[in-house]
This record gives structure tokens, sequence and C-alpha cells, in this order.
């Protein structure tokens, strides 16, 4: 008996398990460019992240309507995430073996990407986190896998702080303000804390931080506080829900809009559309893009996709903030597969291994972008195997009640402030890892 | 002073608004002695009808009012709460009649769960508006009195108000009515209730469908305030400590204790936050309740309970 | 016919207690043993281990110790995720402070630690009971969520609140590859199991049934309410918080309080009762089941649509996941409120009577 | 009967109980002599399960002292009276239904254990050497009950008459010196009552138990106990041998009264 409820049980396990990981690697084997995509469109952060979703995909889409990476074609795979780190680590796992193996993850979650960060080097897969993750991540040297493309939270809050200066008339102004961070209580909201109380010290400003916990629809006692403390300036740095709810209840405390300053995951339609009006002269810091709708690259996308009925998302939400985002990221991992290409050969499937060195020695001018589509989008981009952020550009857009305008010029982030304090954290962790950072020589290889 | 009386009025008004959810909390714990934790994923449910209706119903029906797109939206929402109600006691309460409360408390978070589901499967997971008019500015009152005068969040007035009223009414449901003498009686004891004659299986579908108006209200109030999405179906987390303040099984109690937590926690979030690095208000809300409990475990208006051996 | 305890008499009571009494059973765990320990890890690919066989090897830990606390002693707990985290952070910052602590040590000092919070927090069981009680327990779940979060001395002042280990050594043995990690949660959970059975079928785990089933009497017989509540308390809480430890350590290796929130205490109480309360069985019955149950419906439901040329949306498949999650959660506690376990002793029952009906 | 009656063991002085207002107990004073069988009868509400939940301290008098074996308690607590020896079956059975029979009888042992956590946990030693001497005594109860075939059995399946007996048995397994008995044989048949007077009487004569009995039944009653208590509405109205009681008017009146 024992034998045959033995047999009995292990198979019934063995057909579980099996049917877990089988049915689509037998597909594995035609010559495709696999880029899992982590979304979350369900949970409390479904609205803004469907936006990005949308956008990354469609971008694959229009890659490959464009005929692929020099003709390699594109396969993806969305697996939700729900903005949960334990359930974004299963789909790294589920996803990463897939389809001959994993491009590149880019997990929109700051939670998810410091999981990752442990585990990636150990798979060989290049993580972009554009926009978002590890700020000292930046150091290539240390992170070896990480990709801040574009900008992280301390350039954000630098940035911030120079335009806050500028709108001051001059950063020397800044002496005895006070500038309240409004933030969400996750690592994704602490990350800019360091920078600005740094430069409080530097120019002598206060920072009063007010946490605001998950979801963040709970913040009445914040705005009384804001109300009684009067900061002259509030930075909101939240996602989701929070940020609507942040401008609502400014509006019903009356503090004024033109004086909150938002990080870009607070700068998108989702976050101000129901406040309308009572958000108009809210501004929100721009990872280089703002909403695009009259951009190439988004008419590309709904000629060659949406006119053909293969649009993921709404049609009238292409181009918007958040949707470009996701666009922009897309296309960021897929000129890391170009670029890799060049060197290991045109029209191949690169491995992670190949992508990342694609990624580290990325160099889109401005021409390129402009061919790409990506003409008053966004500036050059050129990535070196210890800077692995690229750029730092930065624009400041306000909504004006129905839509965003950009209403700055372009900022770039102090390297002389931010880059001692990537070199301090990025060689803590390194430390603690006991990891031995590369050298320049081995950057060469 | 005057800081501290914008503060005390906004917890109030925020108390308000617990007391309406906690309020359906007790509505159906009273009548049926579950302890409905899918009153959040109700609430969720039923704001996203609302707002999902009111763009729908002037797309169907052509009409162009908004006031009355509104009118016509609640009263959809609310029918769809009542079919919410009846199926749940169908295909659920009706099998688990004289579980134990940890039984009905699982099978209501799996209701919860499926509500969830199907809300936002049905009317998907955007963020959407409901726009019933209230008033977003606020207004300054007193401004001879205090420096700065006192700060009246508008919206949050009305709110309150409107909280308010449906309070006084399901007390007067509940006093007044043949119904809702029936209810009461089905609370203070079920067979006795069922050996005179009242139907247990109707009763608990009214109670479940008042609870359902008020997680309508609810809904369209907070709705209104935050925008609806899913995080709605939180602030059934925050009417717990309320019930637990104030009793399971009382209305002036969930009232009183919406009150009390509402104050409570805005007062130490803005005058001891600061001191302990702020965020404390969901966790004191708790733990002003856990300190109410030590000292009546049956809550502030919540019958006692003896031990009969 | 070969399920059978015919002939098998007992001739002493030591037979009668063990754990096994039914010599077919003691083969299949001897088997089921050998193959965990020994086949799995030549069989399964990684995805597996690391998606599935490590979290359900820690969650079913972690279930067994809310089972202890709900299950045996009838204490509702709504708080579990907190003593994860406080296991997880506790370990942390022995791993972190005290240069050259055992690693082993520092996960059973974290699970010391939240039993020591575990009691704290199970003091208002003692006045409180039942729904009161669950609520009370979210106390604890939203503070912990709060300190860890706003403290910065739990978290090595980590800029991002967020903390990391790894180079993980156990007497000598480095544990990196899945297979490790999977071999040594398997370990732990054995040992536990095995320690948890212990409890259950002893003196302290009578008090705790006595406790849940009628504790008035279980006061006339001389068990102190007192000591029988807070022991399962402290108990459970160090079962939760080791899983909590080797959750942080060993599976994500990298966490923040968000890893421990209510969606997860929710979670290990879902274990507990599908999976059966009371039954130390059924809580690897649950926790295979909630772990397995999102993914499986997440692959299955897209090729499931793709049969009846439905494309299923990957919210299309997150909002299924709920409907089904929340109905299989209501069809069990009508159909059978003793969870899995009772299913699978009853399978046995009539195995042992089969091929005869009766 | 060979065992021999002998000094008060347990005495009550002037107890009064009262229920947010309500006076269950009204200044009541009786003893209990060791090895005897004190029988309390009264009327349904003469406050007999509130007398017994005063003894064993699960109800604390306002007023009123508890003498046991010299001792003054103003208050017992369950946990202390079980230490001196009290135990005592429910009226409405209040047995573990979720364990079996062996299990059930086991806790009454819960006091006699010495062995800690840890060891339980690792089943280690005395754990479990404790185990086994402890389920040697058990299977003794079990036997003198006659409940052998159903030891396995989970409570909750049982009928009515052996979940009495099981209830017995757990009051038994702690080797008590003072038996309480709340309504032993209420709802059993005649066949039962029977088996249950001869577990009494065993218990009293081989063990030398001394027993505190509530019991409706006159007949048995006025059969088995040495001394009867009577109370009516919380006070005490009578208290001697059978045979006085049954010739004191007011318990006619009141009691034996109420059935004519």
């Amino acid at each position: 008996m024992k034998l045959r409820k033995f047999a009995l049980t292990a198979s019934a396990t063995a057909v579980v398990l099996s049917s877990l990981v089988a049915a689509p690697t037998v597909l594995a084997q035609a010559k495709e460019q696999f880029f899992p995509v982590l979304v979350y469109r369900t949970g409390a952060y479904a609205p803004n992240g469907t936006q990005w979703a949308n956008g990354y995909v469609d971008y694959l889409k229009l890659v490959n309507a464009k005929g692929g990476i020099n003709g390699v074609k594109i396969s993806f795979e969305e697996c939700e995430t729900a903005y949960a780190t334990d359930r974004g680590v299963e789909c790294y796992e589920r996803l990463k073996g897939k389809n001959g193996g994993a491009t590149v993850f880019q997990p929109l979650s700051t939670g998810v990407t410091f999981a990752l960060t442990e585990k990636a080097p150990v798979d060989k897969i290049p993580l972009i986190t554009a926009g978002y993750g590890r700020s000292e991540s930046q150091n290539g040297a240390v992170f070896t896998w990480n990709f801040p493309l574009l900008g992280t939270y301390w350039v954000g809050a630098e940035v911030a702080i120079q335009h806050i200066g500028k709108k001051e008339g001059g950063v020397a102004k800044l002496k005895g303000k006070k500038i309240a961070l409004v933030y969400h209580d996750s690592p994704y909201g602490k990350e800019p804390i360091p920078v600005l109380q740094e430069l409080g010290k530097t120019y002598g400003f206060e920072v009063q931080l007010l946490p605001v916990a998950h979801p963040g629809v709970e913040q009445k006692a914040t705005w009384l506080q804001i109300r009684q403390q009067k900061p002259d300036y509030v930075l909101l740095w939240g996602w989701g829900v929070m940020n609507s709810t942040a401008l609502r209840e400014a509006q019903s405390t009356g503090y004024p809009r033109d004086k909150m300053l938002g990080i870009w995951w607070a700068g998108a339609e989702p976050d101000v559309k129901d406040v309308a009006e009572g958000a108009k002269g809210y501004s929100a810091l721009t990872l280089q893009h703002g909403a695009e709708p009259n951009s190439k690259v988004v008419k590309e996308v709904l000629e060659q996709v949406y006119a053909k009925g293969q649009g993921t998302g709404p049609k009238d939400e292409v181009g918007q903030v958040l949707y470009m985002r996701g666009l922009l990221s897309a296309m960021l991992g897929v000129e890391g597969v170009r670029k890799a290409q060049e060197r290991y050969g045109k029209g191949k499937v690169m491995t992670g291994e190949q992508v990342r060195w694609g990624l580290e020695n990325l160099n889109l001018d401005q021409k390129t972008l402009d061919s790409m589509g990506f003409a008053g989008v966004m500036r050059p981009v050129q990535t070196s195997c210890l800077d692995h952020m690229g750029s730092s550009w930065v624009r400041v857009h306000t909504w004006n009640g129905s839509k965003w305008e950009f209403s700055s010029d372009w900022y770039q982030a102090d390297d002389k402030v931010l880059r001692p304090m990537v070199m301090l954290a990025s060689s803590k962790y390194a430390d603690e890892k006991k990891l031995k950072p590369r050298t320049p020589e081995e950057c060469k290889k | 002073m005057g800081f501290f009386l914008e503060t005390l009025i906004g917890g109030l008004m925020a108390g308000m608004l617990y007391s309406l959810v906690a309020l359906g909390f007790v509505l159906i714990f009273k009548a049926s002695g579950v302890f409905n934790f899918a009153q959040g994923a109700m609430v969720l449910f039923a704001a996203l009808a609302m707002a999902r209706f009111a763009v729908w119903i002037p797309d169907w029906l052509g009409i162009g009012n908004p006031a009355l797109a509104n009118t016509l939206a609640f009263l959809a929402a609310g029918a769809l709460m009542f079919v919410v109600a009846w199926l749940i006691e169908r295909l659920v309460l009706r099998h688990l009649v004289n579980q134990e409360g940890a039984t009905l408390l699982m099978a209501t978070l799996g209701i919860a769960y499926v509500l969830e589901g199907v809300g936002t499967s049905l009317f998907g997971s955007d963020i959407y508006k409901i726009d019933v008019g209230m008033p977003k500015e606020p207004v300054m009152i007193l401004e001879g009195s205090f420096e700065g005068g006192l700060l009246i969040n508008k919206e949050d007035f009305v709110a309150a108000l409107i909280a308010a009223v449906l309070v006084g009414l399901l007390a007067l449901f509940f006093q007044k009515t043949a119904t809702g003498r029936a209810l009461r009686a089905v609370a203070d004891d079920h067979q006795a209730a069922q050996s005179i004659g009242i139907p247990l299986n109707r009763i608990w579908v009214i109670v479940w469908c008042v609870a359902g108006v008020v997680a309508l209200v609810a809904g369209v109030i907070w709705g209104s305030k935050l925008g609806v999405q899913f995080s709605l179906a939180t602030v059934a987390l925050r009417g717990l400590p309320v019930v637990i303040l104030g009793g399971l099984t009382s209305i002036p109690g969930a009232i009183i204790g919406g009150l009390i937590i509402g104050v409570g926690e805005k007062l130490s979030e803005v005058y001891l936050g600061p001191m302990i690095g702020g965020g404390i208000e969901i966790w004191f809300a708790y733990q002003l309740a856990l300190v109410f409990l030590l000292f009546r475990p049956q809550g502030l208006f919540g019958e006692k309970i003896i031990d009969r051996v | 016919m070969l399920y059978r305890e015919n002939g098998q008499f007992k001739t002493s009571y030591a037979a009668d207690q063990q754990i096994f009494p039914i010599a077919q059973d003691r083969w299949a765990i001897v088997g089921l043993l050998l193959f965990a320990f020994v086949g799995i890890p030549l069989l399964v690919d990684e995805y597996l281990l690391r998606a599935i066989l490590i979290p359900f090897l820690i969650l079913s830990l972690a279930a067994l110790g809310v089972n202890i606390l709900v299950g045996f002693c009838g204490q509702i707990t709504l708080g579990a995720g907190a003593f994860m985290a406080v296991g997880a952070y506790a370990a942390y910052n022995f791993h972190i402070r005290i240069e050259g602590l055992p690693l082993l040590l520092s996960f059973l000092l974290g699970g010391l630690t939240a039993a020591a919070v575990g009691i704290f927090f199970g003091i208002p069981s003692l006045r409180v009971r039942g729904l009161y009680l669950a609520v009370a327990t979210l106390a604890a779940q939203f503070f912990t969520d709060w300190v860890f979060l706003r403290v910065p001395w739990f978290t090595d002042n980590a800029s991002s609140g967020s903390v990391s280990v790894s180079n993980l050594q156990v007497l000598g043995w480095q544990i990196a590859t899945p297979v490790d990690k999977y071999l040594f949660c398997l370990g732990w959970l054995v040992v536990f199991a095995l320690l948890a059975k212990n409890m259950t079928r002893s003196a302290i785990g009578r008090q705790w049934m006595a406790i849940r089933d009628m504790d008035v009497a279980a006061e006339v017989i001389g068990i102190r309410p007192l000591f029988a509540k807070l022991s399962a308390f402290a108990v459970s809480s160090f079962f939760v918080g080791t899983a909590g430890t080797l959750w942080g350590f060993i599976h994500l290796s990298s966490w923040e309080p968000a890893a421990f929130s209510v969606d997860r205490s929710f979670q290990l109480l879902f274990m507990v009762i599908i999976g059966g309360l009371g039954s130390i069985m059924g809580s690897f019955f649950g926790a295979a089941f909630i772990v397995i149950l999102p993914i499986a419906l997440n692959q299955f439901l897209p090729a499931f649509g793709g049969l009846f040329g439905v494309t299923i949306s990957t919210a299309g498949v997150s909002h299924a996941e709920l409907i089904v999650f929340g109905a299989l959660i209501i069809f069990f506690l009508i159909k059978e409120p003793h969870g899995i376990a009772r299913l699978w002793s009853t399978a046995k029952e009539k195995l042992r009577l089969w091929p005869f009906p009766h | 009967m060979s065992r021999q009656i002998g000094e008060v063991i347990l005495d009550l002085k002037n107890v009064s109980l009262s229920f947010g207002g309500v006076k269950a107990l009204t200044d009541i004073s009786f003893d209990v002599r060791e090895h005897e069988i004190r029988a309390i009868i009264g009327p349904n509400g003469a406050g007999k399960s509130s007398m017994l939940n005063v003894i064993n301290g699960v109800y604390r008098p306002q007023q009123g002292d508890i003498i046991l074996r010299g001792r003054r308690f103003s208050r017992m607590n369950p946990y202390e009276a079980a230490k001196a020896g009290i135990s005592r079956t429910f009226q409405n059975i209040a047995l573990f239904k979720g364990m079996n029979v062996i299990d059930n009888l086991m806790t009454g042992r819960n006091l006699k254990i010495r062995s800690n956590l840890i060891q339980q946990a690792f089943w280690w030693g005395p754990a479990r050497r404790e185990e086994l001497a402890h389920r040697a005594k058990v299977e003794e109860v079990i036997d003198f009950l006659e409940i052998q075939h159903i030891r396995k059995t989970p409570v909750g399946r049982l009928p009515y008459g052996l979940q009495k007996r099981v209830d017995l048995g757990r009051a038994l397994a702690m080797e008590p010196s003072i038996l309480l008995l709340d309504e032993p044989m209420a709802g059993m048949n005649v066949e039962e009552k029977q088996d249950m007077c001869r577990f009494i009487l065993d218990v009293n004569d081989q063990f030398g138990t001394t027993i505190v009995l509530i019991e409706h039944d006159m007949a048995v009653v006025m059969d088995i106990s040495d001394r009867v208590v009577v109370l009516d509405y919380g006070k005490k109205i009578g208290d001697g041998a059978p045979d006085e009681v049954r010739a004191n008017p007011e318990v006619i009146t009141a009691y034996l009264g109420a059935s004519h």
C-alpha cells in the first residue's frame, strides 16, 4: 500500500509541479529576445502602474512592428507583482529563465529593486530602474548589474532644491527657509532624505519630514501640521493614490499648490486629473519627458500598433506621462540590446551578460534619439562602466488645470554634491557585502 | 489654541466618517453575530458602481443633467448592493448558520476578496471620480477670535453632516419601524426571535442591505474625497478600532467611538507624531482601542459578557 | 488493502503514544523525508525551489506557529506578520551588531525576541477574547510596521529603511545556492515541526486545547489561563518569528517592513483555516495550498482562456485570482470547516476500510 | 459501609453572592466532613450551582469565608482550589470537545506534571517518563469507569451518558480529596443513573473521596447522601441527615411541597 500511495502522491505532485514550469518553455527555441514585464495592474497602485506597463509593452510591440532589433523579434510576458516585494521576486524567478532567458528586468518598484539587487548578479541579468531604485547604484563599479538610467531619487532631490532656489532668486535665499517633505513611508519615499538633509546643512534651510503610511489615503493630520508649520515649500514624494490625496488635502487646507513640487512619480495624469482645477499650479519634476502626445514616437505607436488594433491600453492615454515613462524604459532596454549586438553580433539573441555590456556602453546622442522619434522628449544618454545612470537632465512641468505644461528650463544634477554621496554609500554597500569594486581595467574586458 | 481647535474639529469630522464605516460593522454584528470584514470591500464595490454608473447611465440614456445622472447612479448602485446582500445571504451565510464567530469572520474575508475581484473586473481598476458637487475649498471662521482664524474644511463638514443624518435615520429606523424592532429582537436572541415567527433569513438579507446602503453612502463620501480606487477597501481597517472601542453591538458606541478615535489619532499625530517620527495615527488608534479594552473588555457600550457554568 | 493496522498490537503505552502509531504511516513519512532531502534537490529546477518550495517551507513554519495559537489554543490573531517582522529584524540586529555570532544563534535569538514581544501583545488575551482579541492583535501589526519603518536603529540607519544580508554561513556551510537554501529551510522546518508535534501531544498541548475548548473548565482542573495563553503566544511567536528570519535572511535576503504587512497576517490565518485548525499536518496543507494557488492560477488561467480563444489580460488574471481565492475560502468554510487536514484523515479512514465500505 | 466519616474539612461561613444587584446566595453557612457524601438540593434557581462555583472559586462571593482544612480563604480561585484537591464535574458537561477521551482525562493530571515546556518539546527524559506514568494512571480511571472501548474517541462524538461519565473521569484523574458533582445524573435514563450511583459510591468507598453533590432526583439523594443542605432562593432552609430534612416543614413547603 505504501508504495501505491507514495506513487500516487508523487505522480500527482509531479503533475502539478511540472505544469507550473513546463508549458511555455517549449516555445523557447525560436530566435527571440525575451523581455519579462513586471507590472501591477491591480491593487492600490494600479492606476499608475497600468499606464507605465501599457507604454512599456506598446514600445516592444512597436519594435516588433518595425522588424525587431536588427531582425531579432522581441517576445515578452507580463507578470503581476501588485507592487509587493515577494510577488515581484516570484515573478522574477518565474520569468528569468523563460524563453531562452530574460534580457533585462524593470520592476517599477523600489522595494522589488532592493530584493533583486541581491539576486541579479547571481543570475547575470541587468536591472534597469529608470528614475527609481537605489540611488547609490549609479556606481557601476559596485552595482554591476543595476542601471538607474536617466536619474535617481538623489538627482530628483538635488534638482528640486535647485529649482526652488531658482524660484527664490538664488540658492543663497534658501537660508532660513523651511521645506517639508511629504513622503510615502517606504524605501521609495525615504531615498531623498539624506540629500535633502545634506543640502539643508549646506544652504541653511530646514527640512521637515512628514511620512504618510501606505497607501496614503489618510493625510489629514499631515496637512494640519503643514498648515501649522507653514513650510515655504512642500516636496511631494508619493505614489499612486497618495498623490491625489495630498493635492486634495492641500486644497482643503488652503496650502498654495504653486509652492508644491512633486518628484517625477508624483507628476502624472492619474495624480491630478480628478483634482483638476484644485491642482492647478502644482509642479512636478520630470524624468526629461512630460506628456508627449505629439512626439513622433507616439505617432508611430498609434499608426503601427493601435491602428492595427494591437494597442495594449486605451488609445487616449497613449502619450501621457507615465505611459511615456514606460515607453522610454522599454526603449532603453531595447537600445541596450541593440548596442550589445554591435559587439556580439547583429541579428543574434543577446544574453543578459551581453546586454549589460550594451547598457554600460549606451551612447544615445541627440541625432539618434531624434531619428527614433524622441525629439523633444529626451536628451542624450551616455553610460559607462562606472556611471550607470548616463544622464541627469530634469525639467519641471506644471498642471494648468487640464494638462501638464513645461515650466522650466533643463536642469542637471550637481555632480559635486551627489558624487561623494554615491561613492560613500556604494562603498559602504561593498563593505557590507564584501564585494570588490570593479577596476577600470576590468571594465574594458 | 486656534490650531488645537482646528485639529479637534478635523478629528471630529474624520471621526464621523469612521463612525459611518463602523456602523456597517455594528449593524451586521448585532443582527447576525457576523463580524463583517468585507465592509471595506463593500464600500469599494459600492463606490466603484456609483462612479461608473454616473458615467455609463448618461451614455446609455442620453441624460445631460449631472444631478439626475448622479441620482440614477446612486439608485442603481443601491440596487446593486441589494443584489449583493441577497447573494451573500443566499450563497454564504445561509450555509454557515450557527458556526463560530471565527468561521464567520473568515467567511467575510473570503467575501471581501470576491467583492474586490468582481468589483475591479466589472468596473475597472483605474482611479475614478465621484462628483456630487461637494465643496472643495476651505472657509475661514472666527478670524476675529484667533490669529489666522479657524480653517474649516467644507467638504469634511458636509460629509460629517451627511453621516450624522444617516446615523440619525438608522437610529429612527431601529426604534420606530416594525422591521427595526424585529432586527433588534433578532439581535437579542436568535432562537427566541425565530420562535415568535420572525424569519431569520429575511432579517439577514435586510440587515445586509442596510449595511450595503451604509457602505454606499460611505463610498460616495470617501470616493468624492479621495477618488474611487482600490485603497478605499482599507477604510475598513480604520473602522475596526472604532467598533472595538465603542462595542460591537452598540450604535451609539460606533458614533462615540468614531469621534474618540478621530480626535485621538489626529491629536496624537499632530502633537505626539513629530516627537517620535510621525506616521503614528494608524497604530495609535489601535493602541487607544486596546487600552480601553483592557479596562472594559466589551467596549464602551458593548453588552457585558458573563460566563455561565 | 495494504493500509491496515491489523496485527499491529501495542504492547506498551510508549508504542501507543508514538506520533505515527501505524507502521505504514511511519514508512510513508520516512519515504517522504528521503524524497524531500535527496530526491527534490536532484530533480527540481531553480524556479521551483526559489519561488515555490522555499516560500512553502518557510510559510509552513509560520503557519505552524499560527496554528499553535489559533488552532490549538483558540486565540485568534491577525498580527502574525508582526511577529515575523520582529523575528527578522531582531535576528538582523543580532547578526550585524554582535561580531562572530553564529547565524543559527542569531536566528534563535530572533525567535526568542519575537516570543518576548508575543507575550507582551498576548497580555490582552487574558482580558478579551474572540473578535476583540483579533482586533487587538492588529494593534501589534500596525505598531511593528511603524517601528521598523521609523526607528532607524533597527535598520542600522539604512537611509532607505531597507536592510539586506549576504554571505550566510552555518557551521562552515555557505548557504548560497537555492539548493542550500532549500535544504537549510527543510532541515529547520523538520526539527521545528517535530518540536511542535511533541508539544501538542504532551501536557502543554493539552493545556492549550483545554483553554481553547472550555476555558472555565480548564481553570477548574488547575490549568492557569495566564500560563497557558501566554505560553501559546510565546511558542507561536517563536515559530512565526523564526519563520520571519528565514523569510528575510534566506528567501528575500533584502527586505523592508512591507514584507511582513497585514496582508501576510491574513495570508497566514487563511493557511491554518484552510489547512485545518489544530492540526500540524494541516499547517503544511494550508501553506502549500496558499503558496501554489495564485501561481497556478496565474499560469493556468491564460492557458485555459486560450483554449476558448479568449485572451485573459494580466489584470484579468489577478482579478480572477482574487475571486477564486475568496470563493475557495468560503467553499472550504462551508463544506469542510476543519480544512484539508480533515479531508485527508477522512480519506485515510476510508482507505483503512477499503475495499469494504463499512 | 466501611468508610469512617471524619472531621470537618470544608467549612463555609456566611457566604453571600450577587450579580449586579441580583442576590444569588444570601448568608449561607454549612460544613462538609471528610469522607462523607454531602448533597445540596433545592428548586431551580435556588443557587445550588452558584454554591459549587463559590466553593471552587469560579464565582467570587462578596461576603463570607471558605475554610478549607483550617485555611481561611475570603475568596477562592479555581487554580488554588484545584491545587487544594477540589475537583468537579459540570451540569452542562464542560468537556474539551476537540480532544479524545484519553486526552481529556490526561488534562486532569495537569497539576501533577513536573516537566517543563522545553523538555516536553523535545519529548525527552522526565517529560517522556511522566507522560507514560500519567497515562498508566489515566488507564486506571478508564478501567474503573468501564470506558475502555471509547478511549480514543473524540468526546464530541460520544452519547450524553458517556460524556457525563468522562466528565467524572476527568475529575477523578485529578485524584481529588473533595469532589464536587453538579447534577451528575441529570438527563440520564434509569440504567445510566444506576451506573452513575454505583461509581459515586465506589469512589467514596474505595478512595475515601469526600463528595459534594447537587442532584434533582430526590430518591437518589436521600439514598446515597449522608447529609443534605436545602437551599431556596439563595437561602439555606434546611440542613441535616436525609430523614431530618425530609421531616423539616419549611423544606416540605418550599421544595417537596412544590411537587404536589
